[in-house]
């Protein structure tokens, strides 16, 4: 029983972190119809740029956690959602009109560009870098249960930026502009929402998104690492593909689930957990076999 | 400047000739450095390759040598077939008289059967896989690092003298991992050890939460990891987080200041061990480290360093005592006996193994590798994990 | 010939998507050679009615007989060896192709698809080649000499006009027995159109029996070429006979034209 | 010169186009110090846009067709091959390039003809090369094991084919790339393949001939690379012929259309799902064929090799020589293998400017190096 919950725990917070990676891609196919597949190393780029701002703020001589915590959050977020709309200015928005492979290749290569960088020119970037932990580490046992305080706080801070973003694209201005773009963007236009802009600035929230996220992981690892932007940009894809592309439930949805497939196969399989992956990828097949536009199906409809 | 028509060498020649004669300068010689310079690995190949570039440096300032050195940087990516291909051509390249080769033992395994037919002599720096050197009785591989056997030998026995008898083995699943899986293994249930449940990870895997939490669940005493350096932190990390405290027990692989910077006050009381005595307790060793801080390389050394620096000296000896030519330079490698170098004294057996490999066991103390034997833990000031 | 077996019958047909009824329950009968205008305003169903027929969406109830076989089940692909074809309200060329291989897809049944003869036997290969080219040639002379001429030149190259034609030439060089032709006034002006209907009803005099139904805004072309109007609104049957009867039914004015 | 018999403008005007080409190549693969490998691009370079701009490289390729074309190539890489006959590395990179060229040309039927996507290239190439591991040391000829390579990796593939047909663009796409990581870490976890630590794999050995084996020609030294490298062109020459023929026939039409417009298709009687899954499968077979010659020649196989960052390089190359162009294909795969080799001396930045010229050539020119050029049906008057 115990044993469960911590799984459960686990799984959680490990499916929080990719329903926000998911979030971002999710929102880049609804605005323009691609996928970004820079946006794995966007997130580790965010986690980085917090370190970076870390390593100021003590040398600054800030000594308490929460300014820190707040230079590193706004670090990696400002950083990153500059990145992004570089990203999309200089990636994405060009090849508009060319085939959908071109963005997505171009798009992996710049991510990969973006991880070679990190792994050469941060100070020490090619080893495991340790990420401060700035959270209170209060924690609770009942048996084998651990719950910690920092998770619970970061659960909170996810599940309410992820309320805050659908408040956003329900309620205001930019969020209007964003959802009509997402519809069509020819009655966009006409409406006279400035397509350009509105693309741009939903790149700024999906990284900055990103870079949250990758604060988070930092947060709930003490460790960051230059070369896990491409496995969780991976999954994060496939967890916004089995929501249904352009579906914001579906991306959340999506997360959980493969989070909750990938606990499943460390669990299910005691002492061959390395084939976890194998049996998450492989229910990623299996499923999209059987809801072949995603589980919740598409919105924003992929134009085929 | 590779011979790459029959005219071309000849020229080459007399152009160095034309060189040496008048200015008298010193006949160059070029060394290959094979290892993983990009992707996962390359912290520990960019360390060996700044320490085999450290020896050519220091051998170049050094007025006595006969031969200028030129040191020839590959990268095999730590993929067999970029490997194989820049073996093949470090070792079609006739101006290249030896190499210093792989830390992947993957790659060391696909390559040796090239060196062989290019007839190259080459010195492994850092993989340890047994097979590379004792799978086949080719002479042109040599190998200064000892293999995961005799590591993980000496550690089994130094865990269980401890008193330590319930394991939990994590590795990833990697010739590295799976190797050290294999053996300390082997060595504990020998000794009357106990392995309680092994997992495997991937090599890019960032949760262990669920391995993690299945081992607290199998309640050990330690948590052995066959591994390198990024998932160690990461799982050392991941076992406070779920307050899984056994003692944590790693390979040569976490032996790195990484390890130590990655975790900090965590890393404390964290056992590993590594091939070759000590640098930091040699006098060589000492040389080493300074001289290598002297260099400003943005990369540390890392657990391998020391040996590519000793293979590439040991070829530069051989080769400012036989002249610049493969056989000879072959032959004399075959010889060689009680040679000492940062690493300790190098002996290679008919394998062209390093048989007196010395195994040294390193313990984190107040965020520093000590070798086990001064440290307080060996003193009994300080209490391993559940002692 | 009003007394030769129907071509064409669909009983009852009914389409959904989810909540809303794109087709409810459309009676209509089509005698051989029979050209039948089908009118009605925006999303009164009428490409539906055609997606339905050609087999690109199921039908949700109902039934489809042609030629005595019944197509309700059936995938486009047998649709179209039954022989019918159709055009597309937005132009469904491949552009990067040339008008050649455009016309050849439409002749895919009548070319050979087996791997040995396709690899192998390259001299028949090019027969086929030639012949197909020759037919296409035909056709195209009919509606435009000179474009007969550019039939190695990608589609993307021509104007509107001539997409159109070559449109109907894919549609018509299998010979079908039906045609269906979704709005082919879509993006021409009236006399483009006009000349466009004159040239396919000329072909039609050399294909004996061909039937079509037309679906056009157009009434100009409407009263011009078809013998009789079926009027849809709302996925319903309003009206139907000669263009003169339905454009002076009430209802009709009503609904679509938009008049009292 | 234009009332001579079309055979001998043709030959000549192949020939013009290959002799220059054949300087570059050299030039370019004998090269070894940076400064002399910059110098060959640039003139390369200036040269090809030069012959492009002033529509001489155009001209030149209609006036010899592609039938002349092929048998000049085909003599120039034979040509390379006798010139750096005693260079097992130089004959290593182009065998490499070659059989790369014929695993792209599966990935070209599959992405380019077709439209399936598939980012899982380097699994089935793996596929092929575990396959000839195991076959190789057996009895069966080589020539079949090879083959066997190409029906195994087909066979994986259709594994993928039902949730294949059933989605379309990135859900597609995404199949792929799960199958390839899927497929990767399978092979690593997996001890009964040798795990991790790799394969060691037989030479490829035909009627007794050894390729492996360096030997005395008419007493000069032959690597034994060099026989490797004669059957890459072979390969290639076979897989180009095929698929050349292939998309001028009457298959190669239904193909693009399936590409282009399967709604439409489907309305003209074309049997969607059949004719993907004759281009999947097509293409895996060509892909497991060329991992089989490459494992064999390599002589190891293991995991590393066939990670997801490999498929990417191979549709890369698809990209980067121009969708649907073989033309373009073989000069990117050339590119693509030799490039980074070339760029060792930059050592652990290698990676980092590939990804970036990648990017580059992507935004810059997104149809790519050689455009898809108008589909010429066999037979027809224009061709």
């Amino acid at each position: 029983m115990d044993l469960l919950a911590q799984y459960v725990m686990n799984g959680v917070m490990l499916g929080l972190m990719y329903a926000l990676v998911a979030l971002g891609f999710t929102l880049f196919f609804g605005v323009l119809n691609v996928i970004q597949f820079a946006h794995g190393d966007v997130l580790t780029a965010g986690a980085f740029a917090g370190l970076a701002g870390y390593a100021v703020a003590v040398h600054a001589g800030v000594e308490a956690a929460l300014p820190q915590l707040l230079t590193v959050a706004l670090a990696a977020t400002l950083s990153m959602a500059l990145l992004g709309a570089v990203l999309g200015r200089a990636l994405v928005l060009p090849l508009k009109g060319a085939p959908a492979l071109n963005v997505l290749l171009a798009t992996l290569m710049g991510g990969t560009a973006l991880r070679e960088c990190i792994r050469l020119f941060y100070p020490g970037g090619s080893q495991p870098q340790r990420f401060p932990a700035l959270l209170p580490s209060a924690s609770w046992s009942l048996g084998r249960f651990t719950v910690r305080l920092d998770n619970l706080l970061m659960l909170a801070t996810g599940v309410g930026l992820i309320l805050g973003l659908s408040l956003v694209l329900q309620r205001t201005r930019l969020g209007l502009a964003i959802r009509a773009v997402a519809q069509d963007e020819e009655t966009a236009r006409t409406m006279g929402i400035d397509f350009r802009r509105v693309v741009l600035l939903t790149f700024a929230v999906g990284s900055a998104l990103a870079a949250f996220a990758g604060v988070m992981n930092g947060l709930y690892y003490n460790e960051v690492n230059f070369g896990s932007g491409l496995l969780l940009g991976v999954i994060g894809f496939s967890a916004a593909v089995l929501g249904g592309l352009g579906n914001l439930s579906g991306a959340l949805l999506g997360g959980f689930l493969f989070a909750g497939l990938q606990t499943l196969g460390a669990v299910a399989m005691p002492f061959a957990s390395a084939y976890k992956d194998v049996f998450a990828f492989g229910m990623v097949i299996l499923l999209l076999a059987w809801r072949p536009t995603g589980l919740i199906g598409e919105r924003l409809g992929e134009r085929v | 400047m590779n011979p790459r028509v029959v005219a071309l060498p000849l020229r080459l020649t007399l152009l160095v000739l034309l060189l040496a004669l008048p200015a008298g300068a010193k006949e160059v010689v070029k060394l290959a450095f094979i290892g993983p310079l990009t992707g996962g690995n390359s912290a520990i190949g960019l360390g060996g390759r700044n320490s085999a570039d450290l020896a050519v440096k220091l051998r170049n300032a050094d007025p006595a040598a006969r031969y200028q050195y030129e040191l020839v940087v590959l990268d095999d990516e730590c993929k067999p077939d970029t490997g194989v291909q820049v073996a093949t051509k470090a070792a079609a390249d006739r101006s290249i008289i030896a190499g210093v080769t792989h830390y992947c033992s993957v790659v060391a395994m696909a390559t040796v059967d090239t060196f062989h037919r290019l007839a190259l002599p080459t010195v492994v720096w850092g993989a340890v896989l047994p097979d590379i050197t004792y799978s086949h009785s080719y002479k042109e591989i040599h190998r200064v690092n000892g293999t995961m056997v005799n590591q993980n030998e000496t550690a089994a026995r130094l865990m269980l003298k401890q008193g330590y008898r319930r394991w939990v083995v994590i590795h990833d699943t990697t010739d590295y991992g799976k190797g050290h899986n294999k053996y300390f293994t082997q060595f504990v249930t020998a000794g009357g050890g106990q392995i309680l449940g092994t997992f495997g990870v991937t090599a890019d895997q960032q949760d262990f939460t669920a391995e993690l939490t299945q081992a607290k669940a199998l309640n050990p005493e330690v948590i052995f990891f066959g591994g390198l350096t990024p998932i160690g932190v990461r799982i050392r990390a991941q076992m406070d987080k779920l307050g899984v405290n056994a003692q944590f027990q790693g390979t040569s692989g976490i032996v790195s200041d990484d390890f130590i910077k990655g975790l900090g006050p965590l890393a404390e009381g964290v056992v590993a061990f590594r091939e070759g005595a000590p640098a930091e307790k040699l006098p060589g060793g000492k040389f080493f480290l300074e001289k290598y801080a002297e260099q400003k390389y943005s990369n540390p050394p890392e657990a391998y360093g020391p040996f590519a620096f000793a293979a590439a000296s040991l070829l530069m000896d051989t080769i400012e005592k036989v002249g610049p030519d493969r056989k000879k330079v072959l032959a004399a490698l075959g010889e060689v006996k009680g040679k000492d170098s940062i690493v300790g004294a190098i002996t290679f057996d008919d394998h062209g193994q390093n048989t007196v490999a010395a195994i040294t066991a390193y313990v984190v103390q107040d965020g520093k590798w000590l070798v086990w034997e001064d440290s307080e833990y060996a003193a009994g000031k300080r209490r391993l994990k559940g002692r | 010939m009003s007394d030769a077996a129907p071509l064409l019958v669909c009983r009852d047909l009914t389409r959904h998507f989810g909540g809303v009824v794109a087709l409810a329950g459309l009676d209509l009968e089509l005698r051989p050679g029979e050209i039948l205008g089908l009118i009605g305003p925006n999303g009164s169903g009428k490409t539906t009615f055609f997606n339905v027929l050609t087999g690109l969406y199921p039908a949700t109830r109902g039934e489809i007989l042609f030629a005595g076989g019944s197509l309700a089940r059936a995938r486009p692909q047998e649709v179209y060896r039954a022989g019918i074809t159709r055009t597309f309200q937005r132009s469904r060329l491949c552009l990067e192709l040339s008008i050649f291989d455009n016309l050849a897809i439409g002749a895919h049944q009548r070319l050979e698809h087996g791997l040995w003869s396709n690899l192998v036997r390259r001299r028949a290969l090019a027969r086929q080649a030639d012949a197909t080219a020759a037919a296409a040639r035909e056709l195209l002379h009919v509606f435009d000499p000179p474009l007969a001429a550019r039939l190695f030149e990608p589609v993307a190259g021509i104007p509107m006009i001539d997409r159109r034609r070559v449109e109907i030439c894919r549609a018509l060089i299998s010979r079908p027995r039906l045609l269906l032709l979704d709005e082919p006034s879509a993006g021409m002006t009236a006399d483009e159109t006009t000349r466009l209907m004159d040239d396919l009803l000329e072909v039609r005099r050399s294909f004996g029996d061909l039937s079509i139904v037309l679906i056009e805004h157009e009434m100009s072309v409407i009263a011009r070429v078809t013998d009789r109007c079926v009027v849809l609104n709302y996925g319903r049957k309003l009206c139907e006979g000669s263009y003169a009867e339905v454009s002076s039914n009430s209802d009709v004015r009503q609904a679509y034209l938009g008049l009292t | 010169m234009s009332d001579a018999p079309a055979w001998l403008r043709s030959a000549l005007a192949a020939l013009t186009l290959a002799a220059p080409s054949g300087l570059l190549l050299y030039g370019f693969l004998s090269a070894e110090l940076e400064g002399r490998v910059g110098l060959v691009l640039a003139a390369g370079a200036l040269a090809v846009a030069g012959a492009w701009r002033t529509g001489w490289l155009g001209r030149l390729v209609r006036m010899a067709g592609e039938r002349a074309l092929v048998t000049a190539f085909t003599l120039l890489a034979g040509g390379l091959v006798a010139v750096f006959h005693d260079d097992p590395f130089v004959l290593l990179l182009m065998a490499r390039a070659f059989i790369v060229l014929v695993a792209c040309l599966g990935l070209h039927v599959q992405l380019a003809d077709a439209g399936v996507p598939n980012f899982a290239g380097a699994a089935f190439f793996g596929v092929g090369g575990y396959t000839a591991a195991m076959l190789g040391r057996g009895a069966l000829p080589h020539p079949l094991v090879l083959l066997a390579g190409g029906a195994v990796a087909a066979a994986a593939g259709s594994l993928l084919l039902l949730p294949l047909l059933r989605t379309r663009g990135h859900y597609a796409a995404l199949i792929t790339i799960a199958f390839g990581l899927l497929f990767r870490t399978f092979f690593e976890v997996n001890e009964s393949l040798g795990g991790p630590q790799g394969l060691k794999l037989a030479g490829l050995e035909i009627l007794g001939f050894r390729f492996n084996d360096d030997r005395r020609v008419l007493g000069v030294e032959v690597s034994g690379y060099a026989g490797y490298c004669l059957a890459a062109v072979a390969m290639v020459l076979l897989a180009l012929v095929l698929v050349r023929r292939l998309e001028r026939s009457w298959l190669g039409l239904a193909l693009d259309a399936v590409r282009l417009d399967e709604t439409a298709a489907a309305c003209f009687g074309i049997e969607v799902a059949r004719w993907k899954i004759a281009a999947f499968t097509l293409g895996n077979a060509l892909i497991g064929v060329a991992g089989g010659l490459s494992a064999m020649m390599v002589g190891f196989i293991a995991p590393n090799n066939f990670s997801f960052q490999e498929s990417l390089v191979l549709v890369s190359i698809l990209l980067l020589g121009g969708l649907g162009n073989v033309a373009g294909l073989a000069v990117a795969s050339l590119i693509v293998v030799w490039l980074p080799e070339k760029l060792q001396p930059i050592q652990e930045f290698r990676y980092l400017l590939f990804a970036a010229l990648v990017v580059m050539v992507l935004v810059l020119r997104p149809t790519g190096l050689v455009p898809r050029a108008l589909r010429r049906p066999f037979g027809s008057p224009a061709a």
